[in-house]
């Protein structure tokens, strides 16, 4: 037995936990809640995920960048010439998102302890997380498709719980019911691509699947529609158009959960997901031509109805559209560490954005929309920081996370695409003047609520701070993970994964690399872009002290664009409208009309024909007597005569 | 000369059963049956059959149609109290037994019923010969007749006697 | 004799149980069903041991036209009893704390409802199968009709008649495959043995498939359905969506496949697009039903639609799948009508329209009862996962346009549950709900019992696959060799 | 009277029974009176015998005659169950008409 | 033989019980002697000594094997049954007792003559002592017109069949010259066969018909059933039904086999039109009477499949066929006729929550209604299966499926009664069920399961 292997076996332990101990904090709650102390399981849940978050950092320090460990735990589904088995793979690219899930799962949990402090379904709500990050460990610790897919559909079915958890409140249950529909028309498309790779390779581990991949011809039918088939997948989980509409809905659900999942780690599941099959999707330049042109559009699209958006939450929530359009055009590009190290520094910024919006309206008594704010500032310190620090790394204020991170991926736009180069960094400015928009009207002039709620305006308790801290910290620094070489450094994220990325390399059209005098040139672009974007923001919400209009006044293009396009409403009509319709027919006219009348007409032929044929019973002899002889008679001709 | 005296009986026969089945008067029915029972008998002599001609009269004339006309005389039938069918029916009947009477020839058409010769033995109407056969051959029917005329006894008696209610 | 045993068992049972009388009656029902449970563990270690040679049992019964009592149980078998003794216990307990009239006759009827269950899967002879088919259909019906709804007379007896038509056919399909038999017999493995003329083929097919396809039911045989479990009593529309619709897709696999294989080559295509259509048109209804048992009737429907739809796609996968997913279907069903039954009682209706807000006062009920529904919405670590996983790839296998059609089933059935569990259980009290009492120990043991197998077995199903692999190997090898 | 089996075809004595017979059919259609229908069934079974004593002459064989017999008890038992029926009838509904008797039908 | 002779003496001492006034021992003293014929009838089994009386042999008149006995056997388990039943159904018309019984059991004579007879003039004698008697008990409630009516009907058209029954014999002898079956059937086999002889074998066959009560032939039954008093309608339906078929399928079997092909279109035609008339207009019935008088026409059609299938032994599974039956519709007038009594009404209606006041009559008439509608595991659904199998094998194919699509048609009235009893709000009429009934229903229930339990015992009888 060599080191490596004694080292991996050590290993084990700590990977297993990994998972387990969200799932042990999720029984003890689930189970037992009823009868622990209120103010004990928010610290379970937590100290669970802490554990989780511990072990990550064991496996982080056990491994390096080029080892992979395999761990099968049991075979899940084997029979005949099927085998998948439940296991795990732990390598660096599950590492790194093993560190954001319980690292900033955490640190939201210890959030939400203060946050959901009042709240009678207080543990319910950390029964939920647990077990949404024990799905979320799945998702990203599986070693093939079904494992991951067992993940996918989990963080669906919490973030469905979780979307609902004010469950008395009608429009929150539509929002999770849709939620969770949207994402299983995605799930059908993965599921489907399964049982093509299933089908076609044999197996959905991955690394059998990237072997036998490689064995056929670069962007082969087969490939496409595999690829295509998993990226449907993502969109749904991704939010991406079409399948996007449910995350803004999504934000009925406690803060917390909005940071968590619909910012920080589910809906980069897709992410995960194209980049773990990178070798798959390197092979099918077409589809990642698709998944190109899919991000940048929901890229500018989602940033276009961010401009309008009146509440906090649904601001944040079309960002997070816009940046993980942004992502899947860096994987579309084929730059798949860009993307991931974007999935990272938007992890941070945007986890803090959503807790520093979750603290405004816990200081607010749930106030959500900005035009009722205004001047916070003064009176929530650390909130204001925090989010304006947020604020400048997602617009890409030069240095912070966020600037390098975008920057790598329009620096391979650059590169490889000019027009989707101009169209990010359009989509980028948005960003950054919405999200301004945003900044100033919360927190910059005078406070636009009543008096009475004015005066009970807080700061949140430290265990609320305390995270919104820690995470405006990473948000600054994170973009150390991934200087560029321009500044002399290697980098550190990307060659941290280039064991899982460089198999794909290969396959890829190879572009010319910018010069890193361009890459400065374009840095500088970006980044003075985007200060002159906050400063006419500025310019126009706190020196004019603009204030966005009532809903119902509004014009034009503005009207499509606060209504989201209304695309909501297409899809009402197209869809929904339709199958209801649908359904009454079929019931109406297909079962009852036809079907059921079908068989209730047999019956009603044969008893009337009964009812009939009783008449020939007259109870008269002769006529008896006549029938009889006729009866004869016709007999006897048939026999004689026919 | 037999020939002659066959269809003369047949004509009468059937003459007279038609009018058993037309005359509206039950009496009369009941005398035309007579008649035709009379000649039906002929056909038995006319077929050697003279024992059989003799049992058929004292049975059927002399005590079936007693019984009919005992009946028809207690009931005090009489063309009155015929109800009549419909003329409708009436026609549907003729057409109907008419019908059947040409199905059933016509099934029969083709009976040839072979070369006839004379029957060696020409005393098989007579009494001792059907005598014979009924207590040999056909002992069982003749001792299981008697179980047929006990219910029918018993039946009648049950039937038809008077009692209160 | 173990075979005996476990087949007669219920027998005494219901005969027992009529002796008790009306007060004991459902505890002694459930010791019975209790203690039958227990032997089917104890007949599983023995087959492990000894495989299914230990469970022959051979007698004969009539020798013109030859049948005989052949019993048996093999993987496939074994797992069906297993799943009808499992469910049979919680049949009964959840009739507990309910008043029955008559109740000793109630779960007299149950437990011959399982002997005649066990004996559909124990047979091995034609005939002998055919009247335990039949049989089923008895008790089945005087529970319906002695205690269902106020609608349950038409509706029973087009239940019964609709069915016993199909299985009419059937029963005429056997005599004729018994005279195109050299070795004039019903014996399974004769009929295995024996190839058919497959100019035959086709019409038997007919024969059978109607049988089963009414049973099942395969749209457009299934008019029957949602009225039937609307009006039956719980119980009652337990054993039949639980246990008794499996008797169909058991057959599909146990006498279809592998005695007709020319006439499932010719009529396969057709029947599992018919499937795959029903599996598509219930959803499409159960998306708009407003009634709960009607719901979860047409999702039954949908849901039994994509097993038969998997064991028509001839791949080892779609059996696989169909086994797991008959015996996922039969916990969830139960699991999901219990509920109906549990709100319908306390609230006294049963549209979902006039619920809401249960979970506000009821979480125990709420959090089983989501248990349920998630299950039977396939999420992954639940047992109705890697079924419709298998089935679907098992039809993917067949088509591929087939597999996208029926996949609509996971999209759509997320929508019906989802739709019914926030009308019914979600948003505020209302004057129907406002007094919902919360799980008392029976509901919750029944229930607590189905959510720990939904997971069980969602988590490692390999020992059922084990089991049945080789029962599926041969019917598959049967059924494609044309 | 020797010659009349020579003089005589068999077939015409067959014709005259099946007329006979029909006849009797017709009696039983065309008539209400159950005494009459009575009388056409006599008739009927007079014609069988007429049929059979043929048969019985025509081939010498004299089992047809001892039959004719049987058809005499049977026929006599007959009238007399039928007409014992048919008092006890006629005592209830004052009637001979068997249309009376259609209460008992659908 | 023996049997027949035993009981006409038995008949006789009915009569005289009368006389001898005692009424009282009447019923029991009849049980057993009629089981000791059953016992004496029994032990004739496999002996081929022919019949004889004194010296005179009289074989070629009456013929005791195995189909004969076994019939016989049957015939005497359901008089027996029949008379447990009339001790009380006849318990305020003790001074006609005797007579009725007397009757009944000359019934029973002329039954065992239609199952032994090797001589048309036996089949003659058979179904005229049977008939006439019964023309008697059908009229027997005098003073009841429905009583009269339907006696008057039976009989009108009873001796209008017998006409029938007569010309077909008379053209049969005038073709071959014999009325043993023997002689017949030789006749058939060898040479040519006249035109004059199909038609006397057709006329022979409607007249048979007539007297199972198949379709066009049939009008006559659902009137009588329902008229006649309930216990003869009982009789009628169940031992006077299977001496007629027994009667039927002994002419094919034994002596106009070779002539099946000419028949077999119209049989054909006759058993569909049977099965559907009967099990269609029995759909639209209230009176269970008459719903049973339909089911028994439906029946007529199924065991017409059995004769149809004469030619390759089918005797046992009509046998089977019969009994099951039988058994079964006794077991259910067993129960109704107490039913109809305490309600004055003979609908279904009277069977209104029945299984409130008497769940376990219920649960008896449910399982003989079961049985009849031919659904396991009773006795009716074997005896179904043997009948479709025997019919199946002699390639009757299409028919058996529409016998099958008729099957389907008559569970509905027999349900009928079921729902009736089981989701009904019962009336207030008390129901007394007197124990001999009781006991009577138990025995054909035990039965109705008893030989589908072990069918061999009866199907072994006649292969």
């Amino acid at each position: 037995m060599n080191d490596k292997m004694i080292q991996d076996t050590l290993l084990v332990t700590p990977a297993l936990l990994v998972p387990l101990l969200p799932l042990i904090g999720f029984l003890i709650n689930g189970l037992f809640g009823k009868f622990l102390p209120k103010s004990i399981t928010g610290w379970i849940a937590a100290l669970a995920i802490l554990g989780s978050f511990i072990c990550t950092i064991t496996l982080f320090n056990g491994t390096n960048s080029t080892s992979s460990l395999n761990i099968d735990i049991f075979d899940w589904i084997a029979f005949s010439n099927i085998n998948i088995s439940f296991g795990f793979l732990i390598d660096p690219l599950t590492i790194t998102m093993l560190l954001v899930v319980t690292g900033i799962g955490f640190l939201i949990h210890l959030y939400s302890i203060g946050y959901m402090k009042d709240d009678e379904g207080y543990t319910r709500f950390f029964t939920y997380l647990n077990l949404f990050i024990f799905f979320m460990l799945l998702l990203v610790m599986g070693n093939n498709y079904l494992v991951m897919f067992i993940g996918w559909e989990g963080v669906g079915l919490c973030s469905y719980l979780l979307i609902g958890f004010w469950f008395k409140n009608e429009s929150y249950n539509n929002a999770a019911k849709k939620a969770f529909v949207m994402n299983r028309i995605g799930d059908l498309g993965f599921l489907l691509g399964m049982f093509f790779m299933l089908f076609y390779f044999g197996s959905i581990d991955y690394s059998t699947v990237a072997n036998q991949a490689q064995t056929l011809a670069p962007d082969s039918a087969l490939l496409i529609t595999i690829t295509m088939l998993l990226f449907v997948g993502a969109m749904g989980k991704s939010a991406q158009l079409p399948l996007f509409t449910w995350l803004p809905d999504a934000m009925a659900g406690p803060t917390p959960v909005s940071a968590l999942i619909h910012a920080a780690t589910m809906v980069t599941a897709g992410i995960y997901m194209i980049v773990r099959s990178n070798i798959l999707f390197s092979l099918a330049p077409t589809t990642l031509m698709f998944i190109l042109i899919v991000g940048v559009a929901t890229s500018v699209f989602a940033a276009v109805i961010g401009l309008l958006q009146n509440d906090i939450k649904k601001v944040l929530a079309y960002s997070t559209v816009s940046q993980l359009g942004l992502m899947f055009a860096a994987l579309g590009l084929g730059a798949f560490s860009s993307g991931m190290f974007h999935v990272v520094t938007h992890a941070f910024f945007k986890a803090l954005l959503f807790l520093g919006a979750g603290s405004v309206i816990h200081a607010l008594h749930g106030e959500q929309d900005i035009r009722k704010m205004g001047g916070l500032g003064k009176y929530i310190k650390v909130t204001y920081i925090t989010f304006l620090l947020a604020s400048l790394a997602i617009s890409g204020f030069p240095f912070l996370s966020g600037f390098f991170s975008k920057d790598e991926i329009l620096a391979h736009a650059f590169e490889q695409n000019k027009t989707v180069w101009v169209i990010l960094s359009i989509s980028s400015f948005i960003t950054a003047f919405y999200m301004f928009r945003l900044v100033f009207l919360t927190f910059f002039g005078k406070y636009r609520g009543t008096e009475e709620t004015q005066k009970h305006i807080h700061e949140s308790p430290l265990t609320m701070t305390l995270p919104l801290i820690i995470l405006c910290i990473l948000a600054v620094v994170g973009g150390l993970l991934g200087l560029p070489e321009v500044f002399h450094v290697q980098h550190a994220f990307s060659n941290y994964l280039s064991s899982v990325t460089e198999g794909s390399a290969q396959y890829l059209a190879h572009h010319e690399k910018v010069s890193h005098a361009t890459e400065i040139a374009l840095m500088s672009f970006a980044g003075i872009g985007a200060i002159v974007v906050i400063l006419f923001a500025y310019n126009k919400y706190v020196k004019r002290s603009v204030l966005p209009l009532e809903d119902n006044s509004l014009t034009g293009l503005d009207k499509i664009i606060s209504n989201k396009f209304y695309v909501d409403e297409i899809y009402e009509t197209v869809f929904v409208k339709p199958i209801t319709v649908l359904s009454d027919l079929f019931l109406v006219l297909v079962d009852k009309l036809i079907i059921d009348l079908a068989v209730n007409a047999t019956a009603w032929i044969v008893s009337t024909s009964g009812k009939t044929m009783r008449l020939m019973q007259t109870g008269n002899t002769g006529f008896y007597v006549f029938a009889m002889v006729i009866g004869m008679m016709v007999l006897l001709i048939i026999r004689l005569f026919i | 000369m037999s020939l002659y005296l066959f269809l003369t009986l047949a004509i009468l026969t059937i003459i007279s059963a038609l009018a058993v089945v037309f005359s509206k008067n039950p009496m009369y029915s009941v005398l035309w049956l007579i008649v035709c029972f009379f000649t039906i008998a002929g056909h038995y002599v006319l077929l050697n059959a003279q024992f059989l001609a003799i049992v058929h009269l004292i049975v059927y004339a002399g005590a079936i149609m007693v019984l009919f006309l005992f009946v028809v005389m207690l009931l005090n039938l009489n063309a009155d109290t015929e109800p009549h069918k419909s003329n409708l029916t009436k026609i549907a009947s003729a057409i109907a037994a008419g019908l059947f009477f040409v199905v059933l020839i016509a099934s029969m058409r083709a009976t040839e019923l072979g070369e006839f010769n004379l029957p060696n033995k020409t005393s098989i109407g007579f009494v001792e010969e059907v005598g014979k056969k009924l207590f040999t051959d056909f002992l069982l029917p003749f001792e299981i007749s008697s179980v047929l005329f006990l219910s029918a006894m018993i039946g009648s008696v049950l039937l038809a006697k008077k009692e209160k209610k | 004799m173990m075979t005996l045993l476990l087949l007669l068992l219920p027998l005494v049972a219901a005969l027992a149980v009529l002796l008790v009388g009306n007060k004991m009656a459902s505890r002694v029902a459930l010791l019975f069903t209790v203690v039958e449970f227990g032997l089917t563990i104890y007949a599983y270690t023995i087959f492990k041991q000894q495989g299914p040679d230990a469970f022959v049992f051979f007698h004969d019964w009539i020798s013109s036209p030859k049948i005989s009592v052949n019993l048996g149980m093999d993987g496939l078998s074994l797992v069906m009893i297993g799943l009808t003794n499992f469910l049979l216990p919680l049949i009964v307990l959840s009739g507990f704390n309910r008043e029955y009239s008559n109740a000793k006759t109630y779960f007299s009827l149950m437990l011959l409802m399982q002997f005649a269950l066990i004996g559909v899967f124990m047979a091995y002879d034609g005939l002998l199968y055919y009247i335990f088919w039949e049989l089923a259909l008895l008790p089945i019906y005087f529970i319906a009709l002695g205690w269902g709804g106020k609608n349950r007379v038409p509706v029973t007896l087009k239940f019964f008649i609709y069915t016993l038509a199909g299985s009419l056919f059937m029963l005429f399909g056997f005599i004729m495959l018994y005279y195109y038999n050299p070795n004039a017999s019903f014996n399974i493995t004769d009929l295995y043995n024996n190839p058919i003329c497959s100019c035959n083929q086709g019409w038997l097919f007919w024969m059978f498939f109607l049988a089963f396809a009414i049973k099942i039911p395969i749209v457009p045989f299934h008019t029957w359905q949602a009225d039937t479990y609307s009006e039956s009593p719980t119980q009652g529309t337990m054993l039949l969506s639980g246990i008794m619709l499996k008797m169909g897709t058991y057959s599909l696999i146990r006498w279809l496949l592998p005695i007709l294989p020319a006439g499932i080559a010719e009529w396969g295509p057709l029947a599992i697009t018919l499937c795959v259509i029903g599996i598509v048109y219930a959803s499409i209804i159960a998306i708009m039903q407003n009634d709960l048992k009607k719901l979860f009737a047409y999702s039954s429907v949908a849901h039994v639609g994509l097993i038969a739809a998997g064991i028509f796609a001839l791949n080892i996968e779609g059996l696989q799948g169909s086994v797991l997913q008959m015996i996922a279907h039969g916990v969830n069903v139960v699991g999901l009508f219990f509920c109906a039954d549990i709100i319908i009682n306390r609230t006294q209706t049963a549209n979902i329209n006039n619920l809401g807000g249960i979970r506000n006062i009821a979480p125990r009920f709420n959090t089983l009862f989501m248990i349920v529904v998630i299950a039977s919405v396939a999420l992954p670590l639940t047992n109705g996962f890697i079924g419709e996983f298998l089935l679907i790839y098992g039809i993917f296998k067949y088509n591929t346009w087939l597999a996208v059609f029926a996949g609509l089933t996971i999209i759509l059935g997320a929508v019906y549950m989802l739709r019914m569990f926030q009308n019914s259980m979600l948003g505020n009290t209302n004057e129907n709900t406002q007094h919902f009492a919360d799980l008392n120990w029976s509901e919750t043991l029944v229930l607590g019992i189905i959510a720990i197998t939904i997971v069980i077995m969602g988590v490692y199903p390999k020992p059922i696959f084990e089991l049945v692999q080789p029962s599926l190997d041969i019917i598959l090898n049967k059924a494609l060799a044309k | 009277m020797e010659n009349t089996l020579q003089a005589v075809p068999q077939n015409w004595y067959l014709v005259l029974s099946t007329l006979l017979f029909c006849i009797g059919i017709m009696g039983v259609l065309f008539r209400r009176n159950a005494i009459i229908i009575l009388m056409c069934i006599e008739l009927m079974l007079n014609s069988v015998n007429l049929l059979l004593v043929s048969f019985s002459a025509y081939s010498g064989n004299s089992d047809g005659q001892v039959f004719v017999f049987f058809i005499m008890v049977v026929a006599a038992a007959e009238v007399a169950v039928g007409l014992a029926l048919l008092m006890s009838i006629y005592r209830n509904v004052a009637s001979t008409d068997i249309n009376v008797l259609n209460k008992l039908k659908w | 033989m023996t049997t027949l002779i035993y009981t006409t003496c038995l008949g006789l001492f009915c009569m005289l019980a009368e006389v001898l006034n005692l009424r009282k021992l009447l019923v029991p003293a009849l049980i057993i002697g009629l089981s000791a014929i059953f016992v004496v009838n029994m032990q004739q089994w496999g002996i081929t000594t022919p019949a004889t009386i004194g010296s005179v042999s009289v074989s070629h008149m009456i013929k005791m094997d195995n189909f004969a006995i076994a019939f016989s056997g049957l015939a005497i388990i359901i008089s027996i049954l029949i008379f447990i039943l009339s001790a009380n159904y006849y318990k305020d018309e003790q001074n006609q007792i005797s007579d009725y019984l007397s009757i009944m059991v000359f019934v029973l004579c002329g039954a065992l003559v239609m199952f032994s007879y090797n001589n048309m003039a036996m089949l003659f004698l058979g179904v005229e002592i049977l008939s006439i008697s019964l023309y008697i008990m059908a009229g027997s409630r005098r003073f009841d017109t429905r009583s009269n009516e339907s006696g008057m009907k039976y009989f009108l058209m009873g001796a209008f069949a017998s006409g029938f029954l007569l010309f077909g014999i008379a053209l049969i002898y005038g073709a071959s010259g014999t009325f043993e079956l023997e002689g017949i059937s030789k006749y058939i086999t060898v040479g040519e066969i006249a035109p004059m002889f199909y038609l006397g074998v057709t006329m022979l066959l409607f007249a048979m018909l007539f007297k199972v009560s198949a379709v066009p032939f049939h009008f006559w039954s659902p009137d009588v059933y329902e008229g006649a008093p309930a216990l003869i309608t009982a009789f009628m339906s169940t031992l006077v039904k299977v001496a007629a078929f027994a009667a039927l399928y002994r002419l094919f079997s034994h002596c106009l086999g070779g002539t099946m092909y000419y028949v077999e279109p119209l049989l054909i035609i006759v058993t569909g039109a049977t099965m559907m008339v009967g099990n269609v207009t029995a759909l639209s019935q209230i009176n269970v009477k008459r719903i049973l008088a339909y089911s028994g026409i439906a029946h007529a059609g199924y065991m017409l499949l059995g004769v149809l299938s004469s030619q390759t032994n089918a005797a046992s599974s009509v046998f089977f066929y019969a009994a099951a039956y039988a058994i079964a519709t006794i077991g259910l007038f067993a129960i109704a006729i107490m039913t109809f009594k305490s309600n004055h009404s003979e609908n279904v209606e009277a069977f209104n929550g029945l299984a409130k006041k008497n769940p376990f009559a219920a649960a008896l008439i449910s399982i003989f209604m079961l049985s009849l509608a031919g659904i396991p595991p009773f006795a009716g659904f074997l005896g179904k299966y043997y009948i479709f199998s025997e019919a199946i094998r002699n390639g009757y194919v299409t028919l058996t499926l529409f016998a099958v699509i008729n099957s389907i048609i008559a569970v509905y009235y027999y349900l009928k009664v079921i729902i009736a009893m089981y989701s009904q709000p019962a009336n207030d009429k008390t129901l007394v069920i007197h124990p001999t009934y009781m006991i009577v229903a138990i025995i054909c229930a035990i039965a109705t399961i008893g030989i589908t339990i072990v069918p061999d015992m009866l199907m072994q009888i006649l292969k």
